[in-house]
């Protein structure tokens, strides 16, 4: 029930009578993030191998994906090296009818989902903003502006309930984005209206160039869910069990009408911010070469191992898959991606406007004048901005509609 | 006020007689909410208070808190949560509560409502109305009068929509609530509470968003205006007889989209103009209007077309307001200035 | 020290070596708000004392404020009455080096500050925005934006000490504001910087209409300190020797060196939002009258009388020194302000831009005509829109400005 | 690259040797760091990165984090917290990372640092430096590459400066921190990293704050531009030679304060106008510039000012941008519509 539902419970009573309005205790994070791997707990096997898989994979997609921007395929990759059991436990937790809110670093994630890896990269790759359908997919557009995209997985959450819907909403956001007003105005309002959403937070340690500590003092990020009436969860971010856990029970209990939970998955981002950054010019080689160790992957194969889970034929066929699916994803980027530059115009509004018509007739001359120029090119040799004269020429016929008469004046 | 906005609007009757602006926007949102169960109304005090301006009187009442909701004190997070409800088909109607208060939602307006269309290539449109009730002459203290309109009117993807009449309140709001674009409705708060003949049981058509309506015909010389500025308008226009002046008078109705041909054919008609708005002149919209006014009918113009606005400076504290404020006297001082005389005398610098 | 001057320390290690970056427990806020009044604490008389002549004076402004509204002295006021022991407190416990940051409620605690109660009222009365010097009274503006202030007295706070200046900010909010992305993002920041900043949110239950609980479902405000790393303290709103003990000790905290506190009141507003507001909309008179008998007035006259520590003179002393004062500020109120319209356009910039000096010229022409025009009024009865040909008189000199000759054309 | 910004500025030389924008820029705020400690410079990666594009590099290594500081994340929270440390009397320049990231800083920007001073009666000046990469051509993905300065121009209370050249980038900036006013300063990325001479050792002073400079002077018509399009001016002013057409190129440096006085002047000389700008068309500053050059030089025109700009879309994917931007191109075919010939064809509707 949300608080929208129940008019009169919420008054606070004169402080002779204070008492909290829910009890804080339950919402607190453990001292410790949850851990799984390296645990004596019941594990089913089946996940675990399904996770391993999926983390071979990402990890390949994440290094193809690097490699794609090194031959201008890409425009720039921000990518979730290290983070890999945080994306595949996003996704991996949420139902068909579920929606995904990434941001830019997430395109792992909504791959994972499914969704067609050229088509997922279409906004690094710079040919449009989003490359999939978002209702079809039920992925939101990778989110740029930090945090932003927050609220808008509070809303949908909200109207698929009150729509009768049995959806969730999970919403990604690094450590950084936490310090936006955005964040808190998502939290909060999750939490009034007791919305089915999950927050995951990946805390990989730095925005960019700075490290957490200049981004927050609290104990741990988590710690925030208290102030919003909500449940911190704290979870290792590179212990794809755990994560798939605390997701899939906070993904369970907005589900089941429980609301909204902040799960903050401790993690490490081992590569540069992006292709384009430096991340010698802030951080040593130690500290990488510390969390290298706590690897993920190297992690779960370890465990895997321990328990009779993994052999050198299945790692291998996990390896040999994934070099697959990275051929097919190298092939296809290879491709030049078909422009239209008349979808300048296109879906700015239903309708479009005179102003953009009369915009669009213009490009569209010009692309037509282009065009004309360069098939005489090869005969005439011509370049630059078009024929010598033809800027003077081509005007003649658009002149005069400013008056009546030129003699009038 | 005896009637309530609600009371007037439950009233049965043929009859047209008197309502508010106010009561026409009520009557809107209420119709269409029960018309369309996607349309839900969101914002900070629209439910049990039914809006500082009293514009959602009466809503949650009837529809519930689902439909009219009082959300946590937050624009961002309004128009953030409003973006999330609209992709998953509903038709949010934010009220952002005064002008300058809508400021915080800034970047999700322009970073994803007026972009979610276009970067989704249709995928996700954003069908949402956001309510501004914007400019002053209210008395209103420091950020509370603010004509924020230019910020919209620069930003791609937005419609921008203001009415000046009750009739227009009711039909343009309606028209925003179904557009499947984002709109920007911004009502003119000093307009609120001034009545016209209006029937709420049978509201008359209006013109659609986009159209332009020449309140006024006249020959001498077109005023060019909307929302809050158009009754100075149709007071200057009037008071212009007396001086021999035939003025008509166009409200714009939309800034965006913006009704070029009805202005253009109005000044190429008239030969002169001049553009009155609240906000600011330097960077406001009669710049823009202007321009496209003058490329299109350059020879047409007996004199370079002149803008009467607010002037560049903060919006000043109540008791000033009235010097800031565009008013008749400084219309008329305008008009004057279109070079009436047949010659002029040659001039020197500033 | 600030995490600035701490390079190194803030890195986080891999979950293995996790712990929480602060201790959460004494960040959280105690079970029941803190509370003196009824108790058998130790309290200075003297103290008591000065609060409730503070008190006493603060109502009786509180209810001249609001009879200045319907006489249409002030445009609008909203009062504090029933919050006036944390208006109080928080005027009395800073230093003259200090600065305070109210919002639009806060008048009070400005007067209560030593401010001229009418240069206070400027912003509500309307004949300018600030009334006061902000420099010289260490009074920031009346801010109507909400929350938008609590950057500003971070980063007031944060220059100060960067100096070396010995100087405490305290900022004032109201549950609502607590909502705003800004209240997060100064909170954050002042954690981050350790600045000497207390923040003060004055829980009085409503948001102009919307209740706390449509605002947030967290335990209490108190407990949003702990998701920055804040002590998050609670108290009884109306026990203004409570009040001004959790607040001396924040800003002595902050003061030394220890960081910024989050202090929730839990107090209520017992009039409407402002004059202009119908408060039976939205709430019931048993919720007024049970807060009423929880008077902050009441519950301290109740204590001194207990204490042996007022009587029938000393309260009626008070009372008279606050009629004394009430009369002087409707004295005063009821005079017009002095308007001048030209300011319009100083301290816009520091120069004027060429731009403005025309317009400015321009006003100062239309105000001349005017006077006169009013001049001439008694004889000739012209009223409206300026003599009747005035317009097109006037306009003779300026033309010609846009052309080189008319025969050019 | 492999000198790095702050090599370039260290090494000591007599000798005038080509410089980027981002170098001189580096230096400005180098200089001013140096010269005034209540100069302080904040932002998000401004620290030990440098900032993403390097501006800030080596500053919190030269004066310490206390005078170049890494902020939390939080773009309101920037410039809010300057605010109030420009209360209290220190200077705050604050670097946006990029356009489209200014906008959550909106509502302190609009409410706050532009009304201070007017709301105090100049208790507490601003002088508060904004610093906005701007603009696109440089391949950004979504929401990198907004021309973000309509929002700024229309709001009164602050200056809107953008340097088109190395000298200026370094002059301007040291001018604009050295105001008492706040200064949005636009930085057109795709600037950053062309070359000029420019001596890093004995910064030439330019004109200040407010002052056009004509670049190129011309009989024919007037290109009225600033930042990232000034290049494209040149280029089309140089190939207009070929078309028979000698272009004035006015750069304008600062569209708050406007200065009116050299557009008008060089607009009355040539009779024809364009306005170049990347920003949007429609409410963008070129109308405003348009409309008060035509109220001020109407029978001094041939042909109505034109305007040359983006589209009123949403800014493009990379990919695309090419046709977006306004190249020389299209802004000969501007120039090409001025109406050269004496007789000009009768104009039917659209
Ligand atoms: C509103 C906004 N401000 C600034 C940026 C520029 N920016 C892009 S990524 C980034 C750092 C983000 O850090 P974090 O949230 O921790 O995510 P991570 O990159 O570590 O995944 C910044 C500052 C942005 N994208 N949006
Ligand atoms: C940014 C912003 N949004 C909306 C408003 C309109 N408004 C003025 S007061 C108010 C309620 C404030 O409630 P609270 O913060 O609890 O303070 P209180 O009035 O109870 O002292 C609202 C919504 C505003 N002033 N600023
Ligand atoms: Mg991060
Ligand atoms: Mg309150």
């Amino acid at each position: 029930m949300t608080v929208l539902e129940q008019p009169g419970t919420y008054r606070l009573s004169p402080p002779p009578a204070w008492r909290p309005r829910r009890e804080p205790g339950p919402l607190l994070p453990d001292a410790e993030p949850y851990r799984l791997l390296g645990t004596d707990a019941e594990l089913d096997p089946e996940l675990l191998l399904r996770l391993h898989r999926a983390l071979v994979h990402g990890r390949r997609y994440n290094q193809q994906a690097t490699a794609l921007t090194r031959q201008g395929r890409l425009a720039v990759y921000p990518s979730s090296t290290g983070q890999e059991a945080c994306e595949i436990g996003a996704a991996l937790v949420l139902q068909e009818r579920d929606w995904l809110f990434p941001s830019y670093r997430d395109t792992l994630a909504a791959v994972a989902r499914g969704l067609d890896p050229v088509e997922v990269l279409s906004l690094l790759r710079g040919d449009w903003h989003s490359g999939y359908d978002p209702r079809a997919t039920r992925v939101a557009p990778l989110c740029t502006p930090l945090a932003t995209q927050l609220p808008h997985a509070v809303g949908l959450a909200h109207a698929a309930r009150l729509r009768g819907d049995d959806v969730v909403a999970l919403a990604m956001v690094g450590d950084g984005g936490t310090s936006e007003g955005d964040f808190h105005e998502a939290l909060n309002f999750a939490a009034v209206w007791q919305a089915p959403v999950v927050f995951l937070v990946q805390n990989n340690g730095f925005a960019i160039s700075v490290p957490l500590a200049k981004q927050t003092a609290a104990p741990s990020l988590a710690h925030k869910g208290v102030g919003y009436g909500m449940p911190g969860r704290l979870v290792d971010g590179n212990d794809a069990p755990a994560v798939h856990a605390v997701l899939s029970e906070a993904v369970e209990r907005a589900r089941s009408g429980g609301g909204p939970t902040l799960v903050e998955a401790v993690t490490y981002r081992v590569e540069a911010h992006t292709n384009a950054d430096d991340a010698t010019r802030y951080r040593g080689d130690d500290e990488v070469a510390t969390w290298r160790e706590h690897d993920p992957i190297t992690l779960l194969e370890r465990e895997l191992r321990a328990r009779d889970l993994l052999d050198d034929t299945t790692q291998e066929r996990a390896t040999r898959e994934a070099e697959e699916m990275a051929a097919a994803l190298r092939g296809r980027m290879n491709q030049d991606p078909e422009l239209e530059p008349m979808d300048l115009f296109t879906d700015v509004y239903e309708q479009q406007t005179a102003q953009l018509r009369e915009q669009a007739a213009r490009l569209r001359a010009e692309l037509a004048a282009e065009a004309a120029e360069a098939a005489g090119t090869a005969g005439q040799g011509a370049t630059g901005h078009g024929e010598q004269t033809g800027h003077r020429q081509q005007a003649q016929g658009e002149q005069g509609e400013q008056g009546p008469q030129g003699a009038a004046r | 006020m005896s009637t309530t906005t609600a009371d007037a609007g439950r009233t049965a009757t043929a009859v047209p007689k008197p309502a508010s602006m106010a009561q026409a926007l009520n009557r809107a949102l209420r119709d269409a909410l029960a018309e369309d169960p996607a349309v839900h109304v969101l914002g900070e005090d629209v439910g049990t208070l039914g809006g500082v301006f009293r514009i959602t009187d009466g809503l949650t009442a009837e529809f519930g808190e689902t439909r009219c909701t009082d959300t946590p004190l937050a624009e961002a997070g309004i128009l953030g949560t409003a973006v999330g409800m609209a992709m998953y088909g509903l038709r949010p109607v934010v009220e952002m509560q005064f002008d300058a208060f809508a400021y915080p939602s800034f970047e999700q307006l322009v970073s994803h409502v007026s972009r979610m269309r276009n970067r989704t290539r249709g995928g996700l449109p954003m069908p949402i109305t956001v309510r501004v009730p914007y400019g002053g002459g209210i008395g209103g203290v420091e950020h509370h009068s603010d004509s924020s309109e230019a910020y919209y009117v620069a930003t791609p993807g937005l419609h921008v929509v203001t009415p000046a009449t009750v009739a227009d309140a009711y039909g343009l709001l309606r028209a925003a609530i179904a557009s499947d674009d984002p709109v920007i409705f911004m009502e003119p708060k000093r307009l609120y509470w001034g009545k016209d003949t209006w029937d709420p049981e049978a509201p008359a058509e209006v013109p659609g968003i986009g159209e332009a309506v020449v309140r006024r015909s006249g020959s001498s010389a077109t005023l060019v205006t909307y929302g809050p500025s158009l009754p100075v308008c149709m007071a200057a226009a009037e008071a212009a007889r007396e001086e021999g002046w035939d003025l008509e008078v166009v409200d714009l109705r939309s800034l965006v989209p913006f009704d070029e041909e009805t202005v253009i054919a109005s000044v190429r008609r008239t030969g002169r103009a001049v553009i009155v708005h609240e906000a600011a002149g330097f960077g406001g919209p009669g710049g823009e209007i202007a321009a496209r006014v003058t490329e299109r009918c350059f020879h047409y113009l007996e004199a370079p077309v002149l803008r009467v606005t607010g002037f560049d400076v903060p919006y000043p504290p109540p008791m000033l307001e009235k010097h800031h404020l565009p008013g008749v006297d400084r219309v008329l001082d305008a008009v004057a200035r279109l070079q009436w005389e047949s010659e002029w005398v040659e001039g020197g610098g500033r």
